[in-house]
């Protein structure tokens, strides 16, 4: 079990809830999950959100495990100059 | 993937050292080829025809009269490039961008190409294309276009993000928010409250060498393209998508690319190039003039920022908020939602709170620029940071110190920071001799932070070492200001080798696998990373190679130095082979030795800078001199010291010219008034002082030599160290950028008259 | 389009006169090549200048300097006794464009392109400058203050060629000075500018001045008044003061790109002060 | 149109090219003769990129017609290194990194080398004024200068 924290405009669709409790053990499950509670996730998730584990960004990396107790935050997948 | 990316603290042989590049001979002696360089056998010229109107519906467009004209081989229009998008947004934006489908959106705005055997032929026949436009309102300025009256530019557009869905469309496409605690219960702990608004004008990133590429599309669907970009394997993707061609046998060579930061991460030409070239059945050149450059490529966002932070006279700050507007051309982007995420981000905060808003206007679709969206945020936060540490009779960096982030601190945009340099540069800054250097009438100092993200991304190298031992690498990310030479010493370094064995060249996308673009300051965080792991591939082989000559198992066999080493008593007389050796007799030890590594590099650190600046303003003109400049700059591990060092310098320039006189100024017709170098003025070299730098290395935890990208955080400080030493040369709160001397001046005569 | 590059004045005016379509006259280029790159201009003809016999010289006559059409503002730069006597013209024609523009571009160009911006025009009108023009009835010589008429527009007849711009020889205790404002320090066209041109009296008193402000109004101004003001004064504050006031009042400028109304006012007559100060130092003034 | 024949002097050869009367220099040697080493930055004679020397002086090639070469001397980057021997303003700018992406390095080049003959020992601020119609937008010109200055030295020192 993780504690995901999701930024604002994201919370928005997750049911007005900054914080879930999620059982997955990777990026790409959590995303899974996340899609089945919330339908609303499934255009962001194809737009692109990172995954802040520990404050490390991941952006492409969905088999990145989620260690217990990890500080894990979502946010857009960003671009750069 | 077993590659372990995580930063082991180690002597450095080769990193650290500052070589000659690799291009370099090539471009100093003229033989480089950038994007207009290249020439293919029959080739034409193309040429496109603009908008001449801000706003306006394509009634029709006839053609009729250029496909007579003599030498027009092609003349091509939106219809020319059906739309294949299949419902992707974005890549429906992209490919209006490219062509006008319905209304042209601004001025300069493609609606038709042309292909013909000369330029002049060419310029005529655009002259012959008949488009009957609709002229509609338009509005370009951000603050208008968000008001409910404003002309509306798409009207499907339903604002994104509010909590009930909007009963009218507007061209705000979308809220954000970010931010944590509750900054009322902050604001109502503050003892002193500062709040202001600020505005910045659009700029360009002012790259000197235009858009340019030939095309040429075969009959059997087989393409290639040579192109000055920062990403060609993005190219590809999107060219392939727009013309509906087979990825793979698009074949994209990246040019030597004359400046991008960030501009070149966007098809503009690309796709029109590719659809003139298949009407015409020949080769297309197509070469943007500096006016097309301007008007139809590349620009930031304008901003308009209301901030607001609070603190306690001890200098805590206890609540700040942010209201972010951030134009972003006709089409829909994100460009608010990173100055929000960035705003705050140097600081410790328990209640934050930032709000953006992306703006459609009649100007060209925002393309990234070096840190997106950080700078104009920085300035408006940086300004209040400043104002805020004056009523509480703090000095400015010390306030800063109190305040700033640290390892374990919750950043402004959501996740916790592992180790940050945020403390140590502003540390570094309080002891330089620049803040303790005496100042002259009308001179003022001021100082700024800044912060951007790093990203790291699909990456993709080939190492292959040749029968004398020395070293071919193959990257995929485009070299924008000496990356080939950083990667080389990165490859020297793993291998145990000479720098000067190693030749790193950067690989068309048929010869490599997919590599994400140079933005994000990526380059040469991620494909050092690839290199690293491909390396240490090769060394594997290496290993193999020197057991099976000396008949022993694999694992006693230890890589030194660029040599094999069989490790323990036994092997006491075997002497060290060298990988010169060992390549030598690769061809009897089982073939060509090479590393190979597809990986996607995440793990990227944030980055850090605190600037110094002194500018002296003349009173009665209005006219400032930026007359000593210091950048101090987390590189986290600086591979290639004096590319670091010119990456800080060139990211403080670009920002020394946004700040004082770069803008897009528009006419009232909606159209570009200053779309050349003459009006648009960049920074020219009597206008700067040398750019003194400080390099720190605080290691990046998720790289192997402690990386953290460099080319991007440079120009997040300039626009609010500058217009804080503006402020405090003339006495009077600069809150709108560039600080032209116009402006300046209205400011001295506001405050004069009360 | 043809281009042609006569070896006398005569077969240049005559070249020009019997044109049937535009024709334009090359001498450095640094305006025409610009103006058709643009597509502002498309001449049928284009007439090279420069292999005209003495249009690339300079001579020093018994009443001044000539200096030739198709001289580049770089060898009018590098000719000590025009810097000596006229410092202000050399110093304004040393600010169009960059070195590479400097290699090219002539004051000739500079005066017949008729922009109101133009660097060197401030300070040949202030400097009393004339301009010999060469056309199919003849030569005159005319006050370069004539020469243009409006933005882009001159007073030249079809078939006229300036050929050379005339500048007097130089009185004891005389001095001229040029000041342009650009936000930038080098590349810019002039957001407003000023050019003063003095004479002193024995007692170091101003005898003669001349004002002009470039970019204040359509053509170039050459403000009598502001001359006036300053004659028989040795530049004290309040005459410096009445200066600026006169020069701002004088403007009659637009809001544009490169700057506003009120700017442009206010920084014209802090130039005028700049440049007068200047011109009277270098007249010997103390 | 009709075609202008010009016999000129490029990097010390005679060179005959057929070029239209509106053609620039910058194009016929980039378009016409693969001299691509200048390059085309605006063509308004801004940015300094196409610089090149025609008789001893500094031009933008961009505002030099094909057909007023006739009978002169242009210098471009592509004469600038005698054989494998780089002149020491080519050196100097590749040790101290004074270029990123090098599109424009070739016009300061060229700029440098006719700023050092007609000055061999500026002061920064007229190497400054002296570069400033040649536009960098990557390095900040903190190391352009330094590299001038290093060149300076050393060949005030041959």
């Amino acid at each position: 079990m993780v504690e995901v924290t999701l930024w604002g405009s994201l919370s928005a669709v997750a049911g007005g809830k900054a914080r879930h409790e999620i059982e997955a053990k990777d990026i790409r499950e959590l995303f899974r999950k996340l899609a089945e509670q919330y339908p609303g996730i499934e255009p962001w998730i194809d737009r692109g959100i990172a995954v802040a584990i520990d404050g490390t960004i991941y952006r492409d990396t969905w088999s990145k495990e989620l260690p217990e107790g990890a500080e894990i935050f979502l946010l857009p997948r960003l671009a750069g100059g | 993937m077993n590659f372990d990316p995580r930063f082991s603290g180690r002597q450095f042989a080769s990193v650290g050292t500052r070589p000659i590049r690799p291009d370099g001979i090539d471009k100093v002696t003229g033989r480089a080829r950038y994007g207009a360089d290249f020439n293919m056998a029959g080739q034409l010229v193309g040429r496109v025809l603009r908008s001449p109107h801000a706003h306006a519906v394509i009634k029709s467009i006839d053609t009729s009269k250029a496909e007579k004209l003599a030498g027009v081989k092609a003349v091509i229009t939106a219809k020319d490039l059906p739309d294949l998008t299949d419902g992707d947004a974005a890549m429906y934006d992209i490919l209006d961008n490219c062509m006008a489908r319905k209304k042209a959106l601004y001025d300069g705005h493609a609606v038709a190409a042309v292909a013909a055997i000369d330029a002049r032929i060419a310029r005529q026949a655009l002259k012959l294309i008949e488009v009957e436009y609709e002229v509609l309102p338009h509005v370009t300025d951000v603050d208008e276009a968000a008001h409910h009256h404003a002309p509306l530019i798409n009207d499907q557009v339903f604002t994104e993000g509010l909590e009930e869905k909007p009963a009218k469309p507007s061209n705000v496409t979308k809220r954000t928010q970010f931010g944590h605690g509750d900054v009322h219960k902050g604001f109502a702990e503050a003892d002193f409250v500062v709040e202001r608004s600020f505005k910045t004008e659009q700029t360009h990133q002012g790259y000197i060498e235009p858009h340019a590429c030939v095309a040429s599309v075969n009959a059997d669907g087989t393409a290639d393209l040579w192109v000055c970009t920062q990403g060609h394997f993005v190219y590809r993707q999107h060219c392939a998508q727009l013309l509906g061609l087979e990825a793979s046998k698009l074949r994209v060579t990246s040019s030597e690319i004359g400046g991008g930061f960030g501009g070149k991460t966007h098809v503009w030409a690309e796709p029109v190039a590719l659809a003139l070239s298949r009407k015409a059945g020949r080769p297309v050149k197509l070469v943007m003039t500096r006016d097309e450059v301007f008007r139809a490529s590349g620009p930031t966002s304008a901003t308009s920022i209301d901030v607001k932070i609070g603190a306690k006279k001890d200098g805590t700050i206890t609540a700040a908020e942010a209201t972010l507007r951030y134009s972003s051309g006709p089409y829909a982007g994100s460009w608010a939602e990173i100055g929000a995420m960035t705003a705050f981000a140097c600081y410790k905060l328990e209640n934050v709170k930032t709000v953006g808003y992306e703006v459609l206007v009649n100007r060209p679709k925002t393309a990234a620029y070096r840190a997106p969206s950080a700078p104009m945020a920085a300035f408006a936060v940086e300004s209040a940071v400043d104002e805020l540490a004056k009523e509480l009779g703090m000095d400015a960096v010390d306030f800063r110190i109190k305040n700033a982030a640290q390892e374990g601190t919750r950043a402004s945009y959501g996740p916790v920071y592992g180790p940050i340099g945020i403390g140590p540069t502003l540390e570094a800054v309080k002891h330089h001799p620049h803040m303790k250097a005496p100042l002259k009438a009308n001179q003022g100092r001021g100082m700024a932070c800044g912060f951007w993200f790093n990203f790291g991304g699909q990456t993709c190298t080939d190492l292959n070492i040749g029968m004398d031992g020395s070293v071919s690498l193959a990257v995929g990310t485009v070299d924008v200001g000496g990356s080939r030479a950083s990667l080389s010493l990165v490859a020297a370094e793993e291998l145990g080798i000479d720098y000067s064995h190693v030749k790193a060249i950067v690989a068309d996308t048929s010869s490599l696998g997919y590599n994400d673009m140079t933005d994000g300051s990526r380059g040469t965080f991620s494909s050092s990373m690839a290199t690293i792991s491909a390396a240490r591939n090769a060394i594997k082989i290496l290993r193999e190679r020197a057991a099976q000559t000396w008949d022993i198992p694999v694992e006693d066999v230890h890589w030194e130095k660029g040599h094999a080493i069989a490790k323990g008593e036994k092997y006491g007389n075997l002497s060290p082979l060298s990988l010169k050796e060992i390549a030598a007799a690769s061809g009897k030890t089982g073939g060509p030795i090479a590393g190979h590594s597809e990986l996607v590099a995440d793990g990227a650190g944030v980055s850090f800078a605190t600037h110094i600046c002194d500018v002296e303003v003349d009173p009665e003109t209005g006219s400032t001199r930026v007359i000593r400049y210091t950048v101090v700059q987390d590189a986290g591990k600086a591979v290639h010291p004096t590319y670091v060092e010119g990456q800080y310098q060139g990211g403080a320039a670009q920002g020394i010219g946004w700040a004082l006189n770069e803008e897009y100024i528009y006419g009232k017709d909606g159209r570009l008034q200053n779309a050349g170098f003459l009006d648009y003025r960049i920074p020219v070299c009597s206008d700067l002082p040398m750019i003194d730098t400080q390099i720190l290395e605080i290691p990046n935890p998720n790289h192997p030599y402690g990386v953290r990208g460099v080319g991007e955080t440079s120009i997040v400080p300039p626009l609010a160290a500058i217009a804080n030493a503006v402020s405090n040369a003339v006495g009077v709160r600069m809150t709108h950028i560039p600080m032209s001397p116009p402006r300046i001046l209205a400011a001295l005569d506001a405050e004069r008259e009360g | 389009m043809r281009y042609i590059r006569p070896l006398s004045i005569e077969d240049a005016v005559g070249e020009l006169a019997k044109a049937v379509g535009p024709a334009a006259i090359l001498a450095g280029g640094s305006d025409l090549l610009v103006r058709m790159k643009g597509g502002f201009i498309e001449p049928e003809l284009i007439v090279d200048i420069k292999r005209i016999g003495g249009l690339a010289d300079i001579k020093e006559t018994a009443d001044g300097f000539r200096i030739g059409a198709a001289v580049p503002c770089a060898v009018l730069g590098e000719n000590k006794a025009v810097r000596k006597a006229w410092p202000g013209v050399v110093e304004a024609a040393n600010l169009i464009g960059s070195k590479q523009v400097q290699g090219r571009c002539t004051i000739t160009g500079n005066l017949c392109n008729a922009s109101p911006a133009a660097d060197s025009v401030p300070a040949l009108v202030a400097a009393g400058a004339k301009a010999v023009v060469a056309g199919p009835s003849g030569k005159r010589t005319i006050a370069v203050e004539t020469v243009p008429t409006g933005p882009g527009r001159t007073s030249l007849a079809k078939g006229e060629i300036i050929e050379a711009i005339l500048l007097d020889k130089r009185p004891e205790h005389a001095g001229d000075a040029y000041l342009r404002f650009i936000p930038r320090t080098e590349m810019d066209i002039a957001v407003v500018s000023a050019g003063v041109n003095l004479t002193l009296d024995d007692h170091g008193a101003i005898k003669t001045a001349r004002v002009a402000l470039g970019a204040a109004a359509p053509t170039v101004l050459l403000v009598e008044e502001a001359g006036q003001v300053l004659v028989g004064s040795k530049l004290d504050e309040a005459t410096l003061e009445r200066l600026a006031k006169i020069c701002s009042g004088a403007c009659r400028p637009i809001d544009d790109k490169r700057g506003t109304i009120e700017f442009r006012r206010k920084v014209a007559g802090v130039l005028a002060q700049r440049a007068a100060a200047i011109a009277y130092k270098r007249a010997g003034g103390k | 149109m009709a075609g202008v024949a010009v016999s000129t002097t490029i990097n010390g050869d005679a060179v005959e090219y057929l070029c239209q009367p509106d053609e620039t220099l910058l194009e016929v040697l980039r378009d016409r003769l693969g001299l691509t080493g200048a390059k085309e930055g605006c063509g308004t004679g801004d940015c300094g990129a196409c610089s090149v020397i025609v008789d001893g002086r500094l031009v933008c090639s961009c505002l030099v017609l094909g057909a007023e070469a006739e009978g002169r001397k242009v210098e471009t980057i592509e004469g600038m290194a005698h054989g494998d021997q780089l002149h020491p303003l080519q050196q100097k700018f590749l040790e101290h990194a004074a270029l990123q992406c090098g599109v424009c390095t070739p016009g300061f080049l060229i700029a440098a080398k006719d700023l050092l003959e007609k000055n061999p020992s500026p002061t920064e601020e007229e190497i400054r004024f002296g570069l400033a119609g040649n536009l960098c937008r990557c390095t900040g010109y903190d190391k352009i200068v330094r590299a001038v200055q290093d060149a300076a030295n050393v060949m005030k020192g041959a």
